[in-house]
């Protein structure tokens, strides 16, 4: 019988914590990359680019005063330390269960499809078996924009009401594109593995090049889903006030305001994934250090650049009205995605396939 | 929505309660909303289409016709000017010419066209506020703060004009307060010939852009006989296919002289207001420069009527021609009768054109030393009205496309 | 008015002396004023004249205005009137105006005639307390009911400001009084 | 020459040219402004405007040039300015007498310059600055000895002074304002928003 110490069991139970906990798969993915911290790093950057590209194009400089030298960047923590120790107003008229419940919900199934997203093509750290991965991860991306509706409806307040209404319309139209031209490139691969589809891109034929509509498409659908410029609808503030988060103050109008920019960057990795190669070029090798970081670090970067490239669209464009941009969605975009599938289909017909 | 909202609420004064219909949702756009700016207007929606629109103004009433009879007639000059302060020279420009009028007197060649000049850089200014303000209703941030920006570079031009950026107190009667200083024309020209290439950029990023295009197209479209029986103005009465400019149909000051353009679209929808306030602003440039080169060619003289210069003893020449090392150059200087004027009496009224429309002016004196009776009517106050009969029929969304098209100012139409 | 020479269709006089003849059954009177034409009716004609000028061409209202003439108990009732879609009548501003009785004061509403006078006659009505019959939407417009009821551009209400008084003892300066 | 009216049209696109080019034009549009900013933000109060003489900022009284006329009291819009009466040493007559001064309200005062011009023995000047800073609205109130001296320009201890040039390509551009002297004449190379 072998000796138990002390040293042992510490050094087993701190084994078990890294390797069955804090690295297990699902749940490193969920909380760290490319989930919730990797998502509020992002978020952070994405927000301060966001201001600065704006201001660059608007004869200003954006966030500054706070540290001149790095031109502003800290402003965006200190923003985010306001939010979370300003008061936190619930009014009286609202439904105080839906109302508190609904933002942190959509902030958790924002991230969800996180959990269905693979970031190496090494099946060890895959966070679940791959085999229907894209289908799971779109599942799940579609859950979190109902909570925006609750809130609205939790809220009582006309103007938030009516950004619900808004943002239901909304919804319906963005998440046919979005599936659909997610789903274009299965006929031509034959799979929905997420790894699959990531290896096939590594002979440097992306999916984007292949089938360049059914990005633009989902690019426009992403843009719609995460209230981006040009749709910033249902929380137009010209009319109405903030939409669905007219009556959120505090930590939690934090979360509603970040809310968008993370269920982008999950739509990001996912695009970066199917369309931009995921880590390719890069080939995983052994160990976690490259068989791990290195290509997620790969995807993070280049989904940020996707978001990057969303963000500066506000110093482009203004705001489309709601019934154009429905009219858009039904009948552009979804005859667009229809179309994209069927290149893929074409495509797979005359043998783009390997 | 409808039926709970007036029970057990305690009726006070100046509170109203009135039955909503039903299927109708009622929204009140404002007061204090970013949208609007200190003015309200409560809407009744059916689904997402207005039905009816009640503009409620008044938010930020000043009582300027009260408070101008208690005043000396030229310190109502600053008191008018603060409606409408981007715009001061055009706002305050009609009362000058009512009470020059009443007065009898005109004044001199180049006053006018100095007049003229800080008239045309004020509309300019005022146009460039109008439409980064309507651009950031359509949520277009970069318009907004490049016309804010752009418009920095007249209000310099003002300020070098006139010792201040905006409330310039300009014109006074008889003439003018300052003459060019010495690298005027010369700025002038460049800030004219940069805002002509700016105004292209304008075109590409704002108004040729396909999403703002299709936000303003064929909305709120004013015809030509609705436009004249709601009695809008300025360019939005123009964007209406009306020919109505005072510039045109009544010449004040030096415009009989200069060589423009009234650009007059047919169209009258949104898209329609924003171009024409581009177009104007290209007149204006043309204008800034003949004003230029006249004040450039001819010799400094006659800035202010005789009546009020030539009893003027020598000092007041010194501190013109800057003679004086502290005291500035190409200052006039004012008599001191102005401080007491008393004006024979009459009435008198007068319009000009200002940045956003027809501005109206009765004046009526009795003789003393304050005004009997001004009577202003601003071009925003009488744009106000199309809100109510324009919009209905519209979607919410397309309320600030029509609310922005209108280049709307509520401390101008409050007064 | 301007230093340009223009060559008008017709004079100011000229369209004073056919205003008046087409106007003639209405009693009109022809005041002494500045930069416009002031016709003055009876108040019993003025809808009909209002009918009158439209037909004319004057087709919209630049102001709405009243002056309060307080030693002879009357208000004066101004509509300065002008024309969009007749580019001749443009250039000339005419004004058709009534004397009516300050106590009790009452005028027909001219919106019917000219729909742009709607929000002025409103701002009219209460800022002197004019009730203009048959208007059709007579609410306040930019005041409060507490302060409309006062009328405030009435002459007899007097805003209480400072007096004109332009001297002032040293001591008094300096304290804190005097915002 | 009278104006004419004109009519114009607002241009026309065609589909593609609308989906195409519009937004291609607006996207490189904004692609060269981030590359090349044209920022004319003023860094306030790390720099600060050196307003050029004439600006009609502060006022300050030349004690001996005043007639006591009372001119500026009286024409003063927003009754800012008031008379004073003090005992003086006459140095013609040489005997003490009692004689108006103006003294000045800056919580009323709205910077008009009526005072300055109406002045018939240009006793009163502006000064080219405004930004000062009262700790409390009694010190706005100056009293004559007050009056009579330029107030202080916080501002211009801890900022750099800059001025705006006028330019063909950039507006307005910001430049040092020691520096503003020599480039007078070649303002065109822009230093542009980086300037600091």
């Amino acid at each position: 019988m072998d000796m138990v110490t002390a040293a042992k069991v510490f050094s087993d139970i701190g084994w078990g914590l890294f390797h069955y906990i804090i690295f297990y798969p699902p749940v490193y993915q969920f909380i760290i990359i490319p989930g919730l911290v990797a998502a509020l790093v992002v978020v952070v950057f994405m927000i301060w680019f966001e201001r600065k590209a704006a201001a660059r194009v608007q004869m200003r400089y954006g966030p500054l005063e706070i540290s001149p030298r790095t031109g502003g960047a800290p402003q965006l923590i200190a923003d985010l330390i306001r939010y979370t120790v300003q008061e936190l107003i619930i009014p009286s008229a609202a439904d105080f269960f839906a109302f508190i419940v609904a933002p942190n919900a959509m902030l958790i199934l924002s991230l969800l499809p996180m959990v269905a997203v693979p970031m190496t093509s090494i099946s060890e750290y895959w966070p679940i078996p791959m085999g229907y991965s894209l289908l799971i991860a779109v599942a799940l991306s579609t859950l979190a924009p109902i909570f925006t509706v609750v809130m609205a409806w939790a809220s009582n307040n006309k103007f938030s009401v009516l950004g619900g209404v808004r943002e239901s319309f909304i919804i319906v139209a963005y998440e046919l594109i979005a599936v659909i031209s997610l789903l274009s490139v299965v006929p031509l691969l034959h799979t929905f593995n997420l790894v699959d589809i990531v290896n096939y891109q590594m002979s440097g034929i992306w999916l984007g090049l292949l089938n360049p509509i059914a990005l633009l498409d989902l690019f426009i659908a992403i843009l719609m889903s995460t209230s981006g410029f040009p749709f910033e609808i249902p929380d137009s503030e010209t009319e109405l006030v903030a939409g669905p988060f007219t009556e959120y103050s505090g930590l939690i109008y934090g979360i509603n305001m970040g809310g968008g920019y993370i269920r982008r960057w999950a739509f990001s990795v996912l695009m970066t994934l199917v369309f931009l190669g995921g880590w390719a070029p890069y080939r995983p090798g052994p160990g976690i250090l490259l068989g791990y970081f290195v290509p997620s670090l790969i995807v993070v970067v280049k989904a940020t650049i996707v978001m990057a490239i969303m963000s500066f669209l506000r110093a482009v464009y203004g705001r489309y009205r709601l019934d154009q941009a429905l009219s858009l969605a039904w009948e552009v975009l979804i005859p667009l995605a229809f179309a994209a599938f069927g290149i893929s289909v074409a495509e797979a017909f005359f043998g783009v396939h390997p | 929505m409808s039926e709970g909202s007036a029970s057990g609420v305690p009726h006070l004064p100046g509170m109203e309660v009135r039955p909503v219909e039903r299927n109708v949702y009622e929204v009140q756009i404002g007061p204090s909303h970013p949208g609007s700016g200190h003015m309200r207007i409560i809407v009744e929606l059916d689904g997402d289409v207005m039905v009816r629109v009640d503009p409620d103004i008044g938010f930020v009433h000043r009582t300027m016709e009260k408070l101008a009879e208690g005043r000396g007639w030229i310190k109502n000059i600053p008191l008018f000017e603060r409606m409408a302060i981007l715009d001061a020279c055009n706002t305050t420009l009609p009362y000058v010419e009512a009470v020059e009028k009443l007065l009898d007197i005109e004044p001199p060649e180049r006053a006018k066209y100095l007049r003229a000049l800080l008239c045309e850089i004020n509309r300019i200014a005022s146009h460039l506020y109008g439409i980064g303000i309507f651009a950031v209703f359509l949520g277009h941030s970069t318009i907004y703060m490049w016309a804010f920006g752009d418009r920095e570079v007249f209000v310099q031009l003002a300020e070098d004009l006139t010792g201040a950026r905006l409330t310039h107190s300009y014109p006074v009667f008889g003439g003018v307060r300052r003459d060019i200083p010495d690298d005027f024309p010369q700025n002038a020209r460049k800030a004219v010939r940069y805002m002509r290439y700016r105004l292209d950029e304008y075109a590409k990023i704002y108004l040729n852009n396909p999403n703002i295009r299709k936000r303003l197209e064929g909305v709120g479209v004013i015809s030509k006989t609705k436009a004249a029986e709601l009695g809008i103005v300025g360019p939005n009465a123009r964007a209406s296919g009306i020919k109505y400019d005072v510039r045109l149909v009544e010449p004040y000051e030096a415009y009989p002289e200069l060589d423009f353009e009234i650009p007059v679209f047919e169209e009258g929808d949104s898209l329609a207001r924003a171009w024409q306030r581009v177009e104007e602003i290209k007149q204006s440039l043309n204008i800034i420069e003949q004003a230029v080169d006249w004040l450039e060619k001819h010799p400094r003289e006659g800035f202010m009527h005789d009546k009020f210069w030539k009893t003027a003893p020598k000092l007041y020449k010194d501190v013109y021609e800057g003679n004086i090392p502290y005291a500035g150059k190409y200052r006039v200087k004012l008599m001191p009768l102005f401080a007491t004027l008393k004006v024979p009496p009459g009435k008198a009224a007068a319009r000009v054109e200002a940045g956003r429309g027809e501005i109206f002016y009765y004046v009526e004196s009795d003789g003393k030393e304050v005004p009997y009776r001004v009577r202003v009517i601003t071009p925003s106050f009488r744009n106000v009205i199309a809100f109510k009969y324009v919009m209905p029929g519209h979607r919410l969304m397309d309320l600030p496309a029509i609310y922005g098209s209108f280049d709307y100012f509520p401390p101008e139409w409050d007064r | 008015m301007g230093g340009g020479v223009r060559e008008v269709p017709a004079t100011a006089e000229e369209l004073q002396k056919s205003l008046l003849e087409a106007l003639k059954d209405y009693k009109p009177q022809v005041e002494p004023v500045k930069g416009y034409i002031d016709i003055v009716v009876p108040v019993e004609h003025l809808v009909e004249a209002a009918v009158k000028l439209k037909e004319l061409g004057f087709d919209h209202v630049i102001s709405v205005g009243a002056v309060d003439y307080i030693a002879k108990k009357q208000f004066k009732v101004m509509y300065h009137v002008t024309s969009y879609l007749n580019e001749d009548l443009s250039k000339f501003m005419v004004s058709l105006s009534t004397y009516i009785s300050r106590d009790n004061p009452h005028c027909p509403s001219l919106t019917r005639v000219w729909l742009s006078a709607e929000l002025q006659e409103r701002e009219t009505y209460e800022m002197f307390g004019i009730t203009f019959d048959g208007h059709p939407d007579l609410r306040l417009l930019l005041l409060t009911p507490v302060v409309a009821a006062l009328k405030p551009l009435r002459k007899d209400f007097v805003v209480k400001e400072e007096s004109d008084n332009i001297e002032t003892d040293y001591e008094a300066f300096e304290s804190s009084k005097w915002w | 020459m009278p104006a004419k009216p004109e009519i114009k049209k607002v241009p026309r696109a065609t589909f593609l040219g609308r989906a195409i080019a519009g937004n291609i034009g607006a996207l490189t549009l904004g692609v060269k402004y981030f590359f090349d900013p044209n920022r004319i933000t003023l860094l306030y109060p790390h720099e600060y405007i050196k307003l050029k003489q004439g600006y009609r900022g502060y006022i300050v009284l030349i004690f001996d040039k005043c007639i006591s006329c009372e001119s500026c009291a009286r024409i003063c819009p927003a009754k800012a300015m008031k008379m004073v009466s003090v005992n003086v040493k006459d140095k013609k007559l040489n005997k003490v007498m009692k004689k108006k001064y103006p003294v000045i309200n800056y919580n009323r005062c709205i910077f008009c310059g009526l005072c300055v011009d109406v002045c018939p023995t240009e006793a009163l000047y502006h000064v080219p600055y405004h930004d000062l800073v009262y700790l409390n609205m009694n010190d706005m109130i100056l009293n004559l000895e007050q009056f009579q001296e330029q107030p202080e320009f916080v501002t211009s201890k801890e900022g750099v002074p800059v001025t705006y040039v006028f330019d063909e390509k950039r507006g307005l551009v910001k430049v040092r304002a020691d520096e503003s002297v020599k480039q007078e004449g070649q303002t065109g190379q822009a230093s542009g928003g980086e300037n600091k």
